[in-house]
């Protein structure tokens, strides 16, 4: 009964009180934060500044994605790291930030690429996925997990001075669903052609431009996670794309 | 080119893509109401019209390949997606804006 | 000799490689950056994801003003402070943070709010003012002081789920001069009535969405220190405000 | 309310301001062309019927003070600063959009 009436603890209503009295979170939006599971694919420019905010909302689980380690090419960007974290997985470097900024929360460490062979069961432990990876072939890999999976994806990509975001699979409804929103292959039939993708290590990126992408990543999220479902049905019906997922047959990584 | 009557449009270009066009995001257009057959000129005939009379750099395949705008661009009609409105058949009207944006996948 | 072939250290060519190739900032735009000093008032919600990306980005001097100590209702947002650092002076979290992120900063501590004695003798040893405070007193207070010592001021505010940026006295010419941008007096002449004033503690506030806006003020002022002139003409003629500065008296602060 | 014609305008609350006008950041408007002394209306006028008609809240002088737009709330006409258009004595043009964005101070 007391759980009832005090359904966070007093550090908690504390640390979290200035968004909880946001009108559309409350406290039921700050237990649905607390009850979701996030993954986030890359501990890079983009990963970086959304781990920290959605560290800092209070979302229950947190798992980050990233087999590289930190390299001081990274630091202009990726606010988590720091110099002497140079060599260490990108993985460790996060969470042990994370951890220190907010011990509420439980972290899981995936010191490992995504790959088809380890996708599925990544995804599958957790509510909704972000992706701030740097590659067409992952934005692919990890949009059709998240149809496959039935997982709403928030998927960010920056270069230079531009900045994309793009709120896919949402609602996650099976494939083929017509009512379920657009997955990443539904807008991008077709991979681009090898020699029109460009890095961040060879067209360069503004560490501020990357950064405001992730943090919108982390809005979309928390967003996505505390919101009543009227909030829900307005942002569905401001999209408007004509296929769906299972309109274009996403390849087979289960 | 056949008949006097053109078409103010706004051509604008993201991702990327506008280092293929002078380094210019937004481009002022006016073009033929009509094509040389006597159609009214759509999005098809605007991006060959791009690709060979806008365009100074020599990529020509980071825009087009095999005829159609390359993967990974996206076209948006006034907002909408081109899906929506007919894709390279879409007729353009007066004051339309077409936006090309290049996909990007840095992070 | 030497040191004109190689105006950096190895060391800064790697860390900044990947904003140097970015068009418009290349290695001029990067000594521009390390031989600027920007002024962070505030090391809340702005200050903290705003003065993250200045450090990253090779800013040569950063100081922060701040009289506040950490306290837990601040976690969520202000990402710079972590649980072991409640009721540290925010200024010393913020300080010791960035340093670990990159040390090549020469970094001030005003471990004191900014005052009418005290603003004309912190704001006169920096390039630009970044505006992260939480109330209009300090706006005004801030905003009359650039104008009179002519430093260029990005202003950002948050509450709930809306931001607000602005940048003001950009060009800083002597007030008078009608060349000038608007100062924040030039924007809202009258103070508004304290009823109407609604503070983060009151009104609450996503961490991300003050978050967006540190960072956007960290990218304006990345932009206006690196830029050339060109790209800051080319801002000047985006602005279309009738008032200058100087037309409406800023209050005698010096 | 005089004569039969009447203007569509678009007025926008933000910054908090929308909360005094039943939380929605856009309304649809339809405003006569001239007020009851047969002048065209302009914002002045706008004001006083977004504050009798629209406005719900008791909290008046959240929005007006003294008959005039409140202090920390910027005016914006289609996107310019209302400054540049003669402030309150604007006339009201068809399918305007005013944004009455009140400052925020957070941080
Ligand atoms: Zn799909
Ligand atoms: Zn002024």
């Amino acid at each position: 009964v007391t759980q009832r009436r005090w359904p966070l603890s007093e550090e908690e209503y504390k640390r979290y009180g200035r968004q909880m009295i946001v009108p559309n979170v409350g406290i039921q939006g700050q237990l649905r934060l607390k009850a979701a599971s996030i993954l986030i694919v890359g501990a890079g420019g983009l990963g970086c500044p959304a781990s920290v905010y959605l560290a800092g909302a209070g979302v229950g689980i947190i798992g980050i994605v990233d087999g590289d380690v930190v390299e001081t090419s990274n630091l202009h960007r990726q606010i988590l790291h720091n110099t002497s974290k140079v060599g260490m997985k990108k993985v460790d470097s996060a969470i042990s930030n994370l951890k220190a900024l907010n011990p509420n929360i439980k972290y899981n460490a995936h010191t490992e690429h995504l790959t088809p062979q380890n996708v599925a069961e990544i995804v599958s432990q957790y509510d909704l996925v972000l992706d701030c990876t740097d590659h067409p072939t992952s934005r692919y890999l990890i949009s059709d997990t998240c149809v496959l999976l039935q997982k709403p994806l928030v998927s960010a990509s920056a270069l230079r001075t531009d900045g994309q975001l793009i709120v896919l699979n949402t609602p996650p409804l099976p494939p083929g669903n017509e009512n379920g929103g657009p997955c990443y292959r539904c807008v991008f039939p077709k991979p681009p052609p090898a020699e029109s993708v460009v890095s961040c290590g060879d067209g360069g990126i503004l560490g501020p431009v990357v950064g405001v992408m992730g943090v919108l990543q982390a809005l979309e999220a928390v967003n996505a996670c505390s919101a009543t479902a009227e909030l829900t049905l307005e942002k569905l019906a401001a999209m408007d794309y004509a296929f769906f997922c299972g309109v274009a047959a996403p390849v087979k990584v289960l | 080119m056949e008949s006097g009557n053109t078409i103010p449009i706004i051509v604008e270009f993201s991702g990327g893509l506008e280092m293929l066009f002078s380094d210019e995001r937004k481009h002022k257009l006016s073009v033929p109401a009509k094509d040389d057959q006597g159609n009214a000129v759509n999005i098809g005939w605007l991006v060959q019209h791009l690709c060979q009379e806008v365009m100074k750099d020599s990529r020509k395949e980071m825009f087009v390949l095999d005829g159609h705008v390359r993967p990974g661009i996206l076209v948006l009609i006034n907002d909408a997606d081109w899906e929506l409105e007919g894709e390279a058949s879409y007729a353009l009207q007066p004051d339309d804006n077409i936006l090309f944006v290049s996909t990007l996948h840095g992070g």
